[in-house]
């Protein structure tokens, strides 16, 4: 299949902090990868390039065979005028852009439009896909009422499908947060996406939540679109994902299926961590053991 | 059925599956439901105004009846930019001041008829929205304010200084309508009835330009744009990744309020037939913003409550002239502090209804058939919402 | 030329003075307290206020004037704490909208309220500084002029020693940078901010007096412009940076002495309100201050 | 006896239950953990010891000081001092005014100058930065200021909220010695940590908190060993 998303060697400067270095991996059509790593690792500033709401240092995201990072010309460096320009939306494409181009996510903490009700926040997504102009909403043309009620209907279509039953005109922060959760994954399905960005989609839910939450990115997966998710439960990570991307200090260091993820002795010296019995830190013996050791525990499970 | 609703939505690559389930109808009487009783009040309110003069046409009650609607207008206007799009505009009366100058100028030095002058000064206002609009919408909030406030100093003193305005003096002798010979200035008998003051004819005029006005900034806030609206005021960030060009959002925000600010202008220019500068001080601003804020930002009765109470305040309290801005100034400071949403929130219920609202719904799935693990809390409860607050 | 400077250096020393103030409650509570320039105001009506209790009227006495100063300091970095203990620290969890606008209504307050009090008419200051100069280097100077621009130096530097070199100073820099940060510490986050809105008051308020007695009439509105002004210079400096405020300072005072001299006085406003929006269209940070990564 | 007891604490963020009924010791001298994810409470709890959020029932008590009525900074005074997560330096600050920071509730210069000493002493990195700006340093010497931040306060209980987030395997291993040679000394620790092996070592006693409350508990070496732990949080 070929590749929805390349990411070619992406990286992200703050002042002297380099939080993506050299990232490279790729999506294809219809998958489900996990990227993950240990906190401040990069992952979130990763997904903020992809997504076109950090500006990268220097790299090539390319979705759907767009551009989603744009050289200006130099000219512009050379007058240090660049970063206004791009402020102003010049030589960069916007993130609503790469929304309408079919990549939706969501946030690592939760942000819904709080003065919004449920349904409303999901009608808000469809803002790119909706016809409807300036005089016909004025005079509340007919068309403007079928495009308002197909709206409202592929709303409530989302929210049934990512399973929320409550009151639809409830304001979102009357919501209990697991369903908060729902709401946003409905919200960016609504923007009709080819990719989903999940930022942590299981942060802070209980086992039962998680396990819906396995189920619900199942049937998006089912839907054809490709999943990415930053997440640090292990658990659901080795059930969902086809493909698991690993990254350290802002460099991908391990990419494949969960089984070669777990035996990877780099991954596991970076994240997983080594199971060291002793209690006295020696390391000497945590490097020698370490490989004999992952074999034993890999091996165990398997 | 369906195919109709599919053709009111661009081609994108994926569509919701059908609901699953009807949910239930929203009530439409009028003590039943929100919008309901919403439309029936309005109706009431349009009652009232067409009822007024019929009430008392004396020439003072006219006059402040038609200065109290045009600061309805101009406080549904800073409402959309305020309210919807969350953007603090402190220099607001300058637009009110283009429309005026605008209207002003080319009734008076160019001679065109009142109606003629319109298009003209919907236009000035939709560039002085974008002059405006444009260089701030990267600033933060605060920021915003104060460049607003300059840009209403710029235009108080341009105006102050150009012989064009009239100077400190400003413009005199602006016309009243005219249609086809007939100005408002000659009095009209219609079956008898006699209508001799052309204050009324101001306050017809002016009631059916606030009509529209509201009934048009509320249609629009309810539309794809008002969202788009609410949801950058709201976030952002998360407005751009549903898709909304956050930048056109904001700009479409401060235009419709100039356009609401000018007409507005035009509608007090020609109802006082002379402006100076002196009218836009930004203590008016201010009042303006007071109004909105008082009554609700983004509610619409609210607005009108707080348009209402800071345009007859000074009226019915005659003997505390003296202290209204004092007055004002205080209960600012005590609404932020005891009531920050205002006296009729956005998010207000109608109290009988609130009762009818269900609660939150408990976690429900029909997936989670896995039976949780040893490590699942002993008392929690299946609809558990831990969030770790300390995050940001 | 030299004149022009000269000019320019008064007018923006008063403005460093209030812009400090500003700058500084923008750094620690990222409020934009819009009554600062009412604070200047009330410095002068305070002055005029215990002098004309005193009878008091058209003194030329420099030591009487460093005795008025010091009071009006002190009275209004008392109301400078009421004001933040009343309006603004309860608001401290809030959107900064509603706490803007509380700002507003606390400056529509305290300018009414002077005008309830002392009229709406202009006051004649009771002290004034001797206006006869010398010549310069050029330029006009009055013994007047230099008195002020020494007081406004010496006031900026002892608050440059506070921030930099003390305990308190730390502190205030912590929580401007990280005010939850700064509680772990067991830095008391109330009275640190307390603190600040006492330093940066009393620096309006004795710039008021200075004001009063330079340019010898008040009014409950004068703060009103020079709020805007002493904004502008913070802005421009790079808010939250006192050496930026400073600087942002002397400048608009230097900008706008040109401003009229070029375009005329009438436009000198104008002039300085247009270079604002310009330079925050293109420089936010304005010259010294930090860039603002916007985390998500 | 305890030093520090938590009885039966709930908090709540607007509607949000982050805390249920939790409830655990730390005994006077010892490094205590609380293992759980990301979201389970763990930040929350350590808020709640240093007043930056109240619990609405329960008790927490420090040495019979009742911590929930007591002000975040007369907490400090009293020497239960909070690393906080994701360790916030003052980043245009140097690491020495860090350092001199972390002593604003120590009065005696003299004292601070002695903390001073020991801090460089054990951590010889830091001093070689001192006129650094904290932002500039790498993620390890970061975690480095802001423990010894800590230690010029003079702490009797150390809480550490995540020391290990971000860090290089090796940097974390020297991060735990730090606080392993801390807790030598006579302070108490607790430690919050995700990276469960790296704080099972190090710890005396741990507790395994899920969706706000304690859900398993025991002394370090039985956790390491307990399925579920090892399943949960140190298996892959």
């Amino acid at each position: 299949m070929s590749a929805l998303l390349e990411v070619t060697d992406l990286r992200l400067q703050f002042g002297g902090v380099k939080a993506v270095d050299g990232l490279s991996f790729e999506v294809r059509e219809g998958e489900i990868l996990a990227v993950i790593g240990p906190n401040g690792a990069g992952k979130t500033s990763a997904f903020n390039c992809i997504s076109a709401f950090y500006l990268p240092t220097s790299g090539s995201v390319v979705f759907d065979g767009k551009h989603i990072v744009r050289e200006a010309p130099r000219i512009w460096h050379r007058l240090r005028l660049v970063q206004l320009l791009q402020s102003f939306g010049f030589y960069r494409v916007l993130p609503s852009r790469v929304t309408k181009w079919g990549m939706a996510r969501t946030f690592q903490n939760l942000r819904l439009f709080r003065e919004l009700s449920v349904l409303d926040n999901v009608k808000t997504a469809m803002h790119a896909n909706l016809r409807e102009g300036f005089w016909s909403t004025l005079l509340h043309t007919p068309g403007y009422r079928r495009a308002e009620e197909a709206c409202a209907r592929e709303a409530r279509g989302w929210l049934d499908f990512v399973g929320y039953e409550g009151d639809e005109h409830l304001y979102v922060t009357h919501l209990p947060y697991g369903e908060q959760r729902r709401v946003e994954i409905a919200r960016a399905l609504a923007t009709s996406p080819k990719l989903l960005l999940l930022d942590e989609p299981a942060a802070g839910l209980n086992y039962n939540e998680k396990q819906s939450l396995i189920e619900l990115i199942r049937k998006i997966r089912a839907l054809g679109v490709a999943v990415v998710l930053i997440e640090h439960d292990m658990g659901l990570v080795m059930k969902l994902a086809e493909r698991i991307v690993v990254l350290n200090y802002g460099k991908e260091i391990a990419d494949g299926t969960p089984e070669q993820i777990t035996s990877d002795p780099v991954v596991i010296e970076a994240y997983l961590g080594v199971d060291d019995e002793d209690h006295a830190v020696d390391e000497a013996r945590l490097r020698t053991d370490s490989d004999a050791q992952l074999n034993d525990e890999s091996g165990s499970r398997s | 059925m369906a195919r109709r609703l599919d053709l009111a939505l661009k081609h994108a690559p994926l569509r919701a599956p059908a609901p699953l389930f009807d949910r239930p109808r929203a009530a439409r009487g009028v003590f039943d439901s929100q919008t309901g009783f919403m439309r029936a009040l309005g109706g009431v309110a349009v009652l009232f105004l067409v009822a007024l003069p019929f009430i008392d046409a004396s020439r003072y009650t006219m006059s402040i009846a038609i200065s109290a609607l045009i600061y309805v207008m101009l406080c549904m206007g800073l409402n959309v930019v305020v309210g919807y799009a969350g953007l603090l505009d402190l220099g607001y009366i300058a637009f009110f001041a283009v429309g005026a100058y605008v209207s002003g100028i080319f009734t008076t030095v160019l001679g065109w008829p009142m109606w003629a002058a319109l298009p003209a000064t919907v236009l000035a206002c939709i560039i002085a929205g974008i002059i405006i609009g444009a260089p701030t919408l990267r600033l933060r909030s605060d920021y915003l304010a104060i460049v607003t406030l300059g840009f209403g100093e710029i235009i108080r003193i341009t105006a102050n200084n150009l012989t064009i305005t009239g100077g400190p003096s400003g413009i005199h002798g602006i016309p009243s309508w005219d249609f086809f010979g007939w100005s408002f200035e000659d009095g009209l008998t219609v079956f008898g009835l006699e209508f001799p003051e052309r204050v009324v004819f101001y306050y017809f005029v002016a009631a059916v330009v606030i009509i529209v006005g509201v009934i048009g900034a509320g249609r629009l806030a309810k539309g794809k744009l008002g969202r788009a609206w609410k949801a950058v005021r709201d976030d952002e960030d998360a407005a751009e990744a549903m898709g909304i060009n956050t930048y056109v959002a904001k700009i479409s925000a401060y235009i419709i309020g100039a356009v609401w600010a000018g007409l507005a202008g035009q509608l007090m220019a020609t109802h006082l037939s002379a402006i100076s500068p002196n009218s836009f001080q930004f203590l008016y601003s201010a009042l303006i913003l007071m109004a909105v804020v008082l009554g609700g930002m983004g509610s619409t009765p609210g607005v009108i409550i707080g348009a209402l109470f800071v345009s007859l305040a000074p009226e019915l309290l005659r003997d505390f002239a003296e202290w209204r801005f004092l007055i004002f100034g205080v209960l600012l400071v005590v609404v932020m502090l005891f009531r920050p949403a205002g006296l009729w929130p956005a998010t207000a219920i109608l109290p009988w209804l609130k009762r009818d609202r269900p609660q939150p719904p408990p976690f429900t799935s029909a997936t989670a058939a896995v039976p949780p693990s040893v490590l699942e809390s002993p008392s929690g409860a299946p609809d558990a919402d831990v969030r770790e607050g300390g995050r940001g | 030329m030299m004149q022009l400077i000269w000019n320019g250096l008064i007018v923006g020393s008063f403005y460093a003075l209030v812009a400090l103030g500003y700058s500084m409650v923008y750094g620690i509570i990222k409020l934009l307290n819009f009554a600062h320039g009412d604070i200047y105001m009330l410095g002068a009506f305070v002055g005029f206020f215990t002098l004309s209790a005193f009878g008091i009227s058209n003194e030329t006495s420099i030591p009487l004037l460093l005795v008025i100063l010091l009071l009006s300091m002190v009275t209004t970095g008392l109301i400078g704490v009421g004001i933040e203990r009343v309006a603004y620290r309860p608001l401290r969890r809030s959107p900064r909208l509603a706490v803007l606008i509380t700002a507003i209504g606390v400056s529509f307050t305290l300018e009414y309220g002077v005008r309830q009090i002392f009229g709406p008419n202009p006051e004649a200051f009771p002290v004034r500084l001797e206006s006869t100069g010398v010549d310069l280097l050029g330029m006009r100077v009055t013994a007047s002029q230099i008195v002020l621009v020494v007081i406004a130096a010496g006031l900026m530097l002892v608050l440059a020693h506070i921030v930099e070199r003390t305990r308190e100073g730390r502190a205030m820099r912590a929580i401007a940078l990280d005010p939850q940060a700064a509680q772990l510490m067991g830095v008391n986050v109330n009275r640190v901010i307390s603190t600040v809105f006492f330093i940066g008051s009393s620096l309006a308020g004795a710039a008021g007096v200075m004001a009063g007695a330079y340019y010898g009439s008040i009014d409950f509105l004068m703060g009103f412009v020079i709020g805007l002004k002493a904004f502008t210079a913070a802005v421009i400096g790079g808010i939250g940076n006192l050496y930026g405020a400073m600087l942002g300072g002397l400048l608009l005072g230097m900008l706008e002495s040109f401003g009229s001299a070029w375009f005329g006085g009438e436009w000198r406003d104008v002039f300085a309100f247009a270079f604002l929006i310009l330079f925050l269209t293109f420089k936010p940070t304005g010259l010294l201050g930090a860039r603002v990564v916007e985390r998500m | 006896m305890s030093a520090l007891e938590v009885r039966d604490a709930d908090v709540y963020y607007g509607r949000v239950h982050a805390l249920r009924r939790l409830s655990f010791d730390v005994g006077e001298g010892e490094i205590v953990c609380l293992l759980g994810n990301n979201g389970a409470g763990k930040s929350t709890t350590m808020n709640m010891l240093s007043g930056l959020v109240r619990p609405r029932s329960g008790s927490a008590t420090w040495n019979g000081v009742d911590l929930t009525a007591a002000k975040p900074w007369n907490i400090v005074a009293d020497g239960l001092i909070h690393v906080p997560e994701g360790r916030r330096i003052f980043s245009t600050m140097t690491v020495h005014e860090n350092l001199l920071l972390g002593g604003y509730t120590v009065r005696d210069r003299r004292v601070i100058a002695e903390r001073l000493d020991r801090v460089y002493e054990i951590m010889p990195r830091l001093a070689e930065r001192r006129r650094q700006q904290g932002g500039t340093l790498s993620g390890g010497e970061q975690q480095m200021v802001a423990i010894g931040r800590a230690i010029v306060g003079g702490p009797r209980l150390l809480l550490l909220d995540e020391p290990s987030m971000g860090l290089a395997p090796l940097v974390v291993k020297q991060v735990m010695e730090i606080i392993a040679a801390v807790n030598a000394q006579g302070t108490t620790v607790l430690l919050v940590e995700q990276n469960a092996r790296a704080a099972l070592k190090i710890a005396h006693r741990a507790y395994v908190v899920e969706t706000g409350a304690v859900t398993l508990s025991g002394t370090a070496a039985e956790l390491a060993r307990d399925p579920r732990v090892v399943e949960a949080y140190l298996g892959a």
